[in-house]
């Protein structure tokens, strides 16, 4: 009789120098089915996923393939058999246009002459049912957004002809509406019969879409193919962590209105990306900044920080106006970016996980301009443990993290240094619900010494849980600002749509 | 459905205008339009300091086959380039191959000896040289800097062992009059230089191997996951350059009648630079052979202008270095002009 | 200054023309006690600086009771310091050394003469006479002169109305280019004539072939070309015949076998000799000097502190008689 | 809650034992053991070929002298590599150094005229030089295999011009006593070297500035983003390796008691190879000054063994690129062997 499985995966085994990453982990997935996998950070989701693309050998463990063992050697041979997957980290090729990278590897060509016309040709189509025909396809991806990136390589997964597709945290660049998105054309695979294996540490996601979940805890199977449907976010929880409920937001204080202002950010514009952006941030105050990707949120950002100049507009700190595209101004002043892309913006990824925390503010352990390791491995070690940095140990190198955990050590750096204000773009990009509570508690405790924050994110549940007040962002413009408790998500969405209603 | 429809065309409004620019900038042509200007006022320098001397076409044919040898090797080494790797060996292969192609000829000095054989040989040895390049870095997982460092001394010395340091002169009828002659008034060196590069050309723009050859230099890991055989391509293109080496041997021997071990030295400066001058990043993931092409011509004009002017060497070194800065700048320039950020 | 080769003419002519001559014909010398000589010189790829070698070698072949350490190869003044240093430390009984850079060198070999180690300073000439025991020089201010005047002969015979003349160097960062330009000049003053267009190459074939053929640009009409360096003349013949331009008085330099040929079939006009023998003479009087023995080969009984080898003009006339003395490239 | 306890707990003991391996693996010592026993196993060849005449420690002594110089300049270089960065004018500027600190010296004969002066001048000289590369690097945003090939060709020439292409022969009285000389047997020349060594692996290992060094070189954007002020870094980095080559030209007018624009020719090559045998990543972001010292070392000794077992220069050569190859294989199986990735 014919195994019910598409994929099956026994007691698969992954050792790193350092890790076991996986323990015995095992896995079902049946034709057609949403199939999901949680797990805390480093818990070994991406090694598996790695695993079945054949990006990563197995050191044990056996894989079955519709019934056959099959041994994925390589990425091509798991692209042979129609496994398509689309990776944690964007691995798309900056130098290369949206259609090569869409078929990079299978490109449309005769004779290796690559028919053009034709492979744009597709690409659109496939970014058409994806809902974004403005992506150009002869653009280069080096210059496109992060969740362009993102829309992309997902492209790239539906451009092979597949029978499962992989879907590591997709969508922890994009916002609702791309996430609607997603879902739809998720939808439309499933229905023609093709399994998809979803990645993602937003649980609610979850419950829309997911059949059937398999949890990891530590490299191991806790539990496989639980439905989906009728089982309580909370059980989840604690089949990933061990902990039952998690108190996710912390209490706002709210801001004294005597408080001074710390932040203060006037008639900011950058050519095509944002204009006229103007707000102000008192010591002590989360301001959270909502709105669709591409809507320039992260450019503010970096404006402010200074790296990228402003055309027009000032930015000052307690009054003192900070010299426009300088990062040195910035900091001197006392700001704080962490950026949104942790792996090109972030991450030494050589260096150890000591020196990535300690590289914003080495000042203070090296007197005289000579390090003392002593105080700044201790310093990152308190930074990682209140983060929960898994594995422990700070001095094993970023790069043989998880992408989770690589997000709370850039997280760590600004929270080490002691800054007046700290701007986090996408602070909780991939991380799991666990270290989430942590990470909001940490921000607000830094709230309540006196630190101006400003959180952008495209989780809008996120900003209103976590900011006092909200500036909701569209195409560039500051489209409403309020205190947070007196808007809620579905009037925020509707703001960020605005125009469409209208 | 509308919204979902609407929401990706409101940041198109915003994308777009950026983007074309952005498409233009990443065409070639146009990152290389500052060369075109360098190239350009490096004319008019020639012809206002030499007049008709420089404008002649005698000169202008004395340009390009002098560019020619530099020319064929350069459009090999932006591949190799253009795929995250360097090669330093290329003049030492070009020594090599011209003197075991040559000895093969003066040695077997038999009436039967084709030339055709000669410049199979020259072939034959740099694809070899290239091949254990290419595998000593594949494989061998060597730093190519260090693993073509290495080749450049030994066949600089194995070549010099083959010619027991005399310089082998050539006296195989045919092969100066094919190599040496000119179709239609353009020397057959020129001709070759140029379809070396309509092909480079070609094979780095409209084929899956120079896509892929820019994939594995952008973004190795992310070409692995694609399912190209990085290791294997890597290969391939040390071979190719290695092929570059032996046609330009046969082009030196042609040029000099002559193989010696102390062809093509410092050779590898001379293409490297032309490369990066033309635009290809020389950390991989980005090339373009008609900027190759340009900065070979304005280096090999720059030199003709000089001895024109009857500049003494020293003098000639100075103003180089100050033209290479004043040239990179200048591309910089037009290019911000054209609106990168 | 100009006429101090000739007055060492005969004596020079003997250490000249006698030095491969010998080495063909005379059979194996009667042994000494055996002294071991070090022998180092620039890089030596190909031609002229290759026949420097091969004639020491040669040479010291001649005599079993000569070991030869040869530490060849650099144009680096400070690793050539080495090598002499590696020799000094071994001991060898005498070195003949042909430096980069006569200057450069002129130290380590005061250290190897006060630690009792004979030096014979071969063709680039020192900057201390404490620094030799014996010096054996090329004439390159000489070699200039030779080809000045023959070019102003030329000009002379041919009676050439304001001739254009140019000049091909070897590599123009080394002083002995410059020794060889500034006596080309000062001939030429002789003549009231001087350098329209100078070109430098780089001793090799295919830099020749390159300035040479630019330099036809940057000259539609030449009269006389003085190329300082045979080896590179292979190239800079290679560009004549590619222009299909002979119409002027090619003089080359060095006075290799290939030149040698060229002026027997007429399509060399003169080459100014450069004796690659002088190694094998250095090798010579080191080994004479090394067994405390007098220079019994030549007239005088003591090995004489100083020899200067002249730069004769090979030309159609008596291109029969150097012939032997060419080398080849 | 017990259970959130030892989930870390469990994941800790399996990972501590590795992470000592992956630490020691990190150190940079123990990633050039491989260089260690290529150094050795040269060592013992010397021995058995050339015996005592390798042995002594007169030639131990000038296996470092040479070795002060081309050592000197790689410390800087390892500076500039691990910052992600390259430079080929090293040679050229210490041509440039030497010649005007002798000119200098050889024209002001004034009585007065005290050593010092030459060697500030020397000084001054490579760092100026220095400073416009990191310049025309870090704000004119010119590649630095260009902006420093531009560079070599201007400091050869103008180095030249300032000499006369003339051997400056120095008499400075004092100045050949310090540097000529030796302090209880060991030459000056090596005791400078040492120094250098020593204050670059504190600079490099233990200081902010070798550790934001590291970090330009490994990600310039997060440095930027990190607070560092990476333009001006990148300008001290080539800076610093200016004023090595100032000391370094010191040290070969002290050695050849002349300045010459042809002191130093291929230095760069020299160095690099000593910089990335050393296991320096050529791409920036690690850099280990122990790793050049040893590269450098071997080089130097291998050059030796060759000249004690006098080797003609084909052979030296080919058998040279034989070594680096099998060094740097041997490197990586060992360092394989301790088990890293
Ligand atoms: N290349 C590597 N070398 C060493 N250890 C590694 C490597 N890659 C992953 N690991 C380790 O394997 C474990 C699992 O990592 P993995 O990326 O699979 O976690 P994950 O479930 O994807 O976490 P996240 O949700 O943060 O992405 C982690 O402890 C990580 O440190
Ligand atoms: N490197 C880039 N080159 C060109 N355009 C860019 C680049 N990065 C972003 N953009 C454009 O700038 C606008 C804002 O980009 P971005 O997605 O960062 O905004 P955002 O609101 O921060 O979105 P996110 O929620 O992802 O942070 C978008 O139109 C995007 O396409
Ligand atoms: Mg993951
Ligand atoms: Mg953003």
């Amino acid at each position: 009789m014919p195994d019910p499985f598409l994929l099956s995966m026994r007691g698969i085994v992954k050792i790193f120098p350092g890790v076991r990453a996986l323990d015995g982990v095992d896995l079902d997935v049946r034709a057609g089915e949403v199939h999901c996998l949680l797990g805390q950070n480093g818990a070994g989701k991406s090694t598996l996923i790695k695993v079945l693309a054949g990006s990563h050998r197995p050191d044990g463990g056996e894989i079955r393939w519709l019934g056959e063992v099959v041994g994925l050697s390589s990425p091509t041979a798991a692209i042979a058999h129609g496994i398509a997957t689309i990776y944690q980290e964007l691995d798309l090729v900056d130098g290369l246009t949206v259609a090569e990278n869409v078929y990079l590897g299978h490109e449309v060509a005769r004779g290796g002459f690559v028919d053009r016309r034709e492979a744009r040709q597709r690409t659109r189509d496939l970014l058409a049912r994806l809902g974004h025909p403005e992506i150009s396809a002869d653009q280069e991806v080096g210059r496109l957004s992060a969740a362009g990136k993102q829309i992309v390589s997902i492209a790239r997964a539906l451009s092979h002809d597949v029978k499962l597709i992989v879907m590591d945290e997709p969508s922890a660049v994009l916002d609702g509406e791309e996430v609607d998105n997603l879902f739809r054309v998720v939808r439309q695979l499933t229905e023609q019969g093709v399994a998809v294996v979803y990645i993602s540490h937003r649980l609610a996601e979850i419950r829309q879409i997911g059949d059937r979940v398999t949890v990891l805890k530590d490299g191991r199977t806790v539990i496989v193919g639980l439905s989906a449907a009728d089982t309580p976010t909370s059980e989840l929880i604690e089949l990933m962590t061990g902990q039952s409920v998690l108190n996710t937001f912390p209490a706002r204080p709210g801001v004294r209105q005597d408080a001074p202002v710390v932040l203060d950010v006037q008639g900011l514009s950058r050519n095509a990306e944002f204009s006229d952006v103007g707000f102000t941030v008192r010591a002590g105050e989360v301001v959270g900044l909502a709105g669709l990707v591409g809507s320039g949120r992260s450019e503010i950002l970096e404006t402010i920080y200074g790296a990228r100049r402003a055309s027009s507009g000032s930015v000052a700190v307690r009054g003192a106006k900070l010299r426009n595209g300088s990062v040195g101004a910035a900091v001197k002043a006392g700001i704080g970016l962490a950026p949104e892309e942790r792996k090109s913006q972030g991450l030494l990824l050589m260096e150890s996980v000591t020196s990535n925390i300690s590289v914003a503010c080495l000042d203070r352990f090296a007197p005289g301009g000579f390090v003392r390791f002593g105080a700044e491995r201790s310093a990152a070690a308190d930074q990682a443990r209140a983060l929960d940095v898994r594995p422990t140990g700070v001095d094993r190198l970023v790069r043989t993290l998880s992408g989770g955990n690589q997000q709370k050590v850039v997280l760590a750096r600004w929270l080490l240094r002691e800054c007046r204000v700290l701007l986090l773009d996408e602070p909780t990009r991939g991380v799991d619900v666990g270290a989430r509570g942590e990470m909001y508690a940490l921000i607000r405790r830094l709230a309540d010494d006196g630190v101006a924050i400003v959180v952008v994110s495209s989780e809008v549940e996120e900003v209103l849980g976590l900011a006092d007040r909200v500036l909701v962002m569209r195409e560039g413009r500051v489209v409403h600002e309020g205190p947070a408790d007196e808007i809620d998500e579905r009037r925020v969405l509707d703001l960020v749509m605005e125009e469409v209603a209208a | 459905m509308s919204t979902v429809e609407h929401a990706p065309m409101s940041t198109q409004t915003t994308t777009t205008k950026p983007n074309v620019v952005a498409r233009a900038l990443a065409h070639p042509s146009v990152r290389g339009l500052g060369l075109v200007v360098a190239l350009g006022i490096l004319i008019i320098v020639g012809l206002i300091t030499a007049g008709q001397r420089f404008g002649s076409l005698d000169n202008a044919l004395t340009i390009l086959r002098f560019a020619a040898v530099v020319g064929v090797v350069s459009v090999g080494m932006t591949f190799v380039i253009t795929g995250g790797g360097i090669d330093l060996s290329v003049g030492a292969l070009v020594a090599l191959s011209s003197v075991w192609a040559t000895t093969l000829a003066t040695q077997t000095m038999a009436e039967d000896f084709h030339w055709i054989v000669m410049v199979g040989c020259a072939l034959a040895v740099g694809s070899g040289a290239g091949l254990i390049n290419g595998l000593l870095i594949a494989y061998g997982r060597i730093a190519p800097f260090i693993a073509t460092l290495a080749m450049l001394a030994a066949a600089r010395g194995l070549a010099e062992i083959i010619a027991q340091r005399r310089t082998q002169i050539v006296e195989v009828d045919g092969f100066l009059e094919v190599f040496g002659g000119d179709v239609i008034g353009i020397p057959v060196l020129v001709i070759m230089f140029a379809l070396v590069a309509v092909a480079g050309w070609v094979l780095l723009n409209r084929t899956t191997f120079g896509r892929r050859t820019v994939a594995v230099g952008g973004n190795p890991e992310a070409a692995r996951l694609a399912g190209i055989k990085v290791q294997r391509h890597t290969v391939l293109l040390y071979v190719l350059l290695g092929l570059a080496c032996g046609i330009a041997a046969v082009m030196i021997v042609a040029r000099t009648n002559t193989g010696s071990s102390t062809h093509g030295s410092l050779l590898e400066l001379d293409t490297i630079a032309a490369v990066v001058i033309g635009g290809t990043l020389l950390s991989g993931g980005r090339g373009t052979i008609v900027g190759t092409v340009l900065g070979v011509l304005i280096f090999a004009t720059l030199t003709n202008v000089f001895t024109l002017n009857n500049l003494d060497t020293s003098t000639q070194a100075v103003a180089k270095g100050a033209i290479i800065v004043a040239a990179v700048l200048l591309q910089q320039r037009i290019a911000g002009r054209s609106g990168a950020s | 200054t100009s006429n101090e080769p000739a007055a060492e003419q005969d004596e020079a002519a003997d250490a000249g023309s006698e030095g491969p001559a010998a080495a063909d014909s005379d059979a194996p010398v009667e042994s000494g006690e055996p002294v071991v000589i070090g022998f180092s010189g620039p890089e030596a790829d190909h031609g002229w600086l290759a026949a420097i070698n091969d004639s020491a070698l040669a040479e010291a072949e001649r005599y079993d009771d000569v070991e030869l350490r040869v530490a060849e190869g650099t144009n680096d003044a400070s690793l050539q310091i080495s090598q002499i240093e590696t020799f000094i430390n071994d001991g060898v009984d005498a070195i003949v050394l042909l430096p980069t850079d006569g200057a450069a060198l002129t130290d380590i070999a005061i250290q190897a003469m006060e630690a009792g180690i004979p030096v014979i300073n071969v063709d680039r000439e020192f900057s201390s006479p404490f620094a030799a025991r014996t010096t054996i020089l090329g004439d390159n201010y000489g070699m200039g002169i030779s080809a000045g005047t023959y070019a102003c002969g030329l000009i002379e015979e041919n009676d050439i109305s304001d001739p254009v003349i140019a000049e091909i160097a070897g590599i123009d960062a080394l002083p002995l280019t410059q020794d060889r330009s500034e006596g080309f000049a000062d001939a030429l003053e002789e003549c009231d004539q001087e350098v329209d267009n100078r070109v430098a190459a780089e001793f090799t074939v295919e830099s020749g072939e390159a300035v040479a053929s630019n330099l036809l640009q940057a000259a539609p009409r030449i009269d006389i070309i003085w190329n300082h360096d045979d080896d590179q003349g292979i190239g800079v013949k290679a560009a004549f015949d590619n222009a299909g331009r002979d119409e002027f008085f090619f003089i080359g330099g060095a006075g290799s076998a290939n030149a040698m040929r060229w002026i027997q079939d007429g399509e060399m006009e003169a080459t100014v000799l450069y004796p690659p023998t002088q190694a094998a003479d250095g090798i010579r009087l080191a080994r004479l000097i090394a067994q405390q023995n007098g220079m019994s080969d030549l007239v005088q009984p003591e090995v004489p502190r100083r020899i200067v080898l002249n730069a004769p003009v090979v030309t159609a006339d008596n291109v029969e008689e150097y012939l032997p003395l060419g080398f080849e490239s």
